[in-house]
């Protein structure tokens, strides 16, 4: 590595390492490219260190545990004692493995590797910061940038995240303690994520969500599904509620919100978690000094091949404007800039993005939901298989849920699904895959899913929309 | 597939087909698919690649909207809209898909 | 129903009520044919019944109790206990739920349901035997049929299931407590299923196996991830020996076997289960009246639509010669059956059955291995993903297996996969579907997977085999 102030040259440098960016740098390496990664904190970026990662890793200790604890209809009788700075631990070895795991692949494909934070000095130059005191920096030449910032949290008036009870996401993922009582801010995906989480691990929860319902963006009959289990255990939900600020009390703090019609509320709590969305990191950089602009909300434009209106800078992730803010997105962008950069005739063509929540149960989706496929102009062919009905679901104790396919009803091309229950975050792939293939609903109903799997319920679902399914009645 | 009202402007390829498509500057909406219900093979494409010298731009802007939104494809309209008959999917009878198979049998 | 010795007429009788037969005379009623399904035990067959739904859920039970009482690395504590008569009842339970289910699903789709045996009189009339004393017979005339009666497990010499102390599949599914010690007679995938149970659960379990390694079929890599793991458990592998009697000693049973050079070996137990394969049931109802013959090992043969060499008589499931015995394929080929009977154009034509175990891990595979495809004239291109390098995976705390993916190098068809790993039943469902769409390695590795799914490890295989993966270094 570079020490001072000295410039160097690299064919492709990449800012930001995160799921967009490393990805993006492992295959242009992989083409060829003479390819530079440089990132600021951690390697894997939110998604590995603070995101999607240890909140996974913490849902299955906090299900393992909870699921024991209530399985005497199954004869199972524990009592399990969960010492949450074990569980803390073992989340931190599974992040350390990957994170060293990606720094590995990297150098293993040859991707030069700078820790620093960039900024751009003009439309084909950075100046590195270097962590430390005394670092100094170094400026760095390129041909082509990719930019991988990814996000960071947002603040909302009255809470801190400076304050030792008000916490962000990434603090309720270090937590070594399970709150006795949790107030949530926000009922979106990472908001119920983690109020399961803490409601298995043993917290009270309460829940705070500004809208009429959990899981905006979800129909209403897969929000419900998840509202009901949130419900049984034991997480209050308040909707139409506002968090306006929190105060100390004696024993613990106060969170107070507020209605539209200015109604005040006050909820009692040992920590609040905040977790109202994210937002584009475009700000800290320099941008314009490479003619760049973001735009009012920070994100930035890109084409098709994820160019920015500077045609040798692209940008993936999280900082994209239009693409939902998920890992795998960032990855699939990631992918289209660095084969564009090496000649490859791609695109960001995909026909759908999946996307998993993973709440009890879990959520899955891909494409288009009936309402969407009206209004798009099909006529659509609809097809549900409750988990009820499925042989594996009853087996696994876990058959809340179904799933649901949309189809156009005149050629049978599959459009979309909706999965709400056991392993949804799975069994979207078969769905996901589907759609981009331009499969029919006679494709996957012709499919043989083996049995007992929660699998043969994508296959009914589709049987459905033919009027043909053997396991639940055909509409 | 025909530019019709009931496929809003989607193509129903797979991806390698799409690549391809690309590859050979061939316009997905200028191909009749010889799949089920108008799906997009790799023959087609070539087929019209073959009749079709011209090297459209296939670029331009698509929009895959968020989670759970329609992921429609607006494609570029200025490509040339030579239409090319593709009558054989290269895919043998045994790799064709079930919907296919069942079209063979009828 | 009808009592005395009537003749009744149907447009087609379905005999057995497993998932060959139910599925088929309900997709036959769908299909307005006049359809009567005969059974003379239980509906659901040996699938629901004895089979894959009781099963399976004894192994979610053993496997959750298990977990949980392994889990001091999450920082889980807990010390379950089993109640293995209630963890029974629940199990009966969920397999009342499924079995009630399909005979309310039979009725509802308007198939006559008959209880009794049914015998062949003619190519055109069985007589049914009711089961109760004084029940009279009837007899059925038919137009078409459809023999469905699955299969019976394959008794060993020296091992007679009268016998208390040994097992059956089905005995060992009934069980009330757990024995102490278990030897299990051959490492197939029933054997191996049901050692993993009862090892988890509790007993001592000794696996005596004539061949040299478990689950015979499967690749040595995929079984070698079973059998370390079942190492793990405690579970002890004999290979080489054939098990060749037992006797009563003062506490449980001595159980002796025999290896080829008739070296003579005994193991210590409380119950012996011999689980070493199931035979065809075609041997009980006279086929020879109905013009039919079954092979040496009473298989039926039949064409690609399951007609027998008599037309008008077809014959799926377990009965069949050349396809494999599971519930999947049984259900594939009543639903062939049912729709050929009806007139529309399908036959059983599936490029690839896709097949499952349920061990710990889990095993899933569909189509080719490598060995296969080089020996069918393809030249093989390969891909592995190792779930250790899975972020899933990890999160779960299951990360051993991997994914491998067989495709023709050339074209980049996908011809088959194997998946040993947590969710491999599942995960094998999106590549049976991408073998059936023609799809190939670079569909499969464009396609967007949800992060962080398993399903991921599915496309880096993929990736894998095309040189291009992003978590496994590419060889
Ligand atoms: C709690 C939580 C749970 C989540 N769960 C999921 C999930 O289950 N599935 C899913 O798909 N998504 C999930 N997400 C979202 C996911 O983490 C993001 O979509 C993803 O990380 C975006 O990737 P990215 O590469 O764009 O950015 P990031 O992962 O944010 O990476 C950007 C990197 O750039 C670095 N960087 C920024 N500026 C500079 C600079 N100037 N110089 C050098 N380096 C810089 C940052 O340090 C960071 O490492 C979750 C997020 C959170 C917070
Ligand atoms: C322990 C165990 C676990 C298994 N696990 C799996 C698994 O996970 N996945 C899988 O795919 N397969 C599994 N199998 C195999 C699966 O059970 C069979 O492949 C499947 O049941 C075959 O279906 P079938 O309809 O052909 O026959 P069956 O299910 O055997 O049904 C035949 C029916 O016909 C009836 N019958 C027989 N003769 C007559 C007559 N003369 N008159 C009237 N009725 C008659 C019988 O009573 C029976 O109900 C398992 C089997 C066992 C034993």
């Amino acid at each position: 590595m570079v020490v001072g102030d000295i410039a160097t040259g690299t064919d492709l440098l990449v800012i930001g390492a995160g799921p967009g960016g490393y990805v993006a740098a492992i295959r242009a390496a992989q083409n060829g490219i003479d390819t530079t990664l440089v990132e600021k904190d951690a390697y894997g970026g939110t998604c590995l260190n603070y995101g999607c990662i240890p909140s996974k890793a913490l849902i299955t200790g906090a299900n393992l545990a909870h699921e024991a604890g209530h399985a005497e209809e199954m004869g199972i009788h524990a009592d399990p004692v969960v010492d949450m700075s074990q569980l803390r631990d073992w989340k931190s070895g599974v992040v350390d493995q990957l994170t060293g795991g990606v720094e590995k692949l990297c150098k293993a494909n040859g991707v030069n590797l700078v820790e620093g934070t960039a900024r751009f000095k003009d439309e084909n130059a950075v100046r590195i910061a270097h962590g430390g005191e005394g670092q100094g920096s170094e400026t760095i030449e390129f041909e082509h940038c990719i930019i991988a910032t990814g996000s960071r949290v947002i603040q909302i008036p009255g809470f801190d995240f400076g304050d030792e009870p008000v916490w962000s996401s990434r603090d309720a993922l270090e937590a070594d303690t399970v709150p006795e009582r949790l107030v949530v801010v926000g009922g979106g995906y990472i908001g119920m994520e983690l109020s399961t989480t803490f409601a298995k691990l043993g917290a009270d929860v309460t829940v705070v969500e500004m809208l009429d319902d959990i899981l905006p963006g979800y129909e209403s009959d897969v929000a419900r599904v998840v509202r009901k289990r949130a419900e049984d255990l034991g997480i209050d939900m308040h909707f139409g509620e506002g968090a306006s600020g929190w105060r100390e009390e004696d024993d613990g703090i106060m969170v107070t919100t507020e209605t539209e019609d200015g109604e005040e509320n006050e909820y009692r709590a040992d920590k609040v978690l905040v977790a109202v969305g994210r937002s584009p990191v475009t700000d800290t950089m320099d941008i314009e000094s490479a003619g760049l602009e973001a735009d009012d909300r920070g994100f930035l434009s890109v084409d098709d091949r994820r160019r920015t209106d500077v045609e040798h800078i692209y940008a993936v992730g999280d900082v994209v404007e239009d693409t939902p803010m998920l890992a795998h997105v960032a990855s699939k962008e990631g992918i289209v800039a660095a084969e564009h950069i090496a000649g490859e005739p791609v695109a960001f063509d995909s026909q759908a993005v999946p996307a998993a929540v993973f709440t009890d149960p879990e959520i899955g989706t891909v494409g288009m939901t009936e309402a969407d496929a009206e209004e798009a102009g099909f006529s659509p062919a609809v097809g549900q298989m409750p988990f009820r009905a499925s042989g594996r679901a009853l087996t696994t104790n876990h058959a809340d849920g179904f799933v649901r396919i949309v189809a156009d009803e005149e050629s049978g091309f599959v459009l979309g699904a909706q999965i709400v229950g056991p392993e949804a975050s799975e069994l979207i792939a078969e769905l996901a895959f589907a759609i981009e293939m331009g499969a029919t609903l006679e494709d996957v109903a012709s499919t043989i899913h083996t049995h007992p799997t929660l699998a043969e319920a994508v296959m009914e679902a589709a049987e459905n929309a033919l009027g043909q399914a053997i396991h639940t009645l055909n509409r | 597939a025909d530019d019709d009202a009931g496929s809003g402007g989607r193509v129903f390829a797979p991806p390698s087909v799409r690549r391809l498509a690309r590859e050979l500057g061939v316009s997905l909406d200028s191909v009749d698919g010889s799949g089920p219900s108008g799906r997009v093979t790799e023959g087609d494409v070539r087929a019209a690649a073959e009749d079709d010298g011209d090297d459209d731009d296939p670029s331009g802007p698509r929009t895959v909207q968020s989670n759970g939104k329609s992921a429609t494809a607006k494609r570029d309209e200025g490509a040339s809209g030579a239409s090319a008959s593709a009558e054989s999917a290269d895919r043998e009878q045994t790799l064709a898909a079930p919907a296919t198979r069942a079209l063979a049998k009828e």
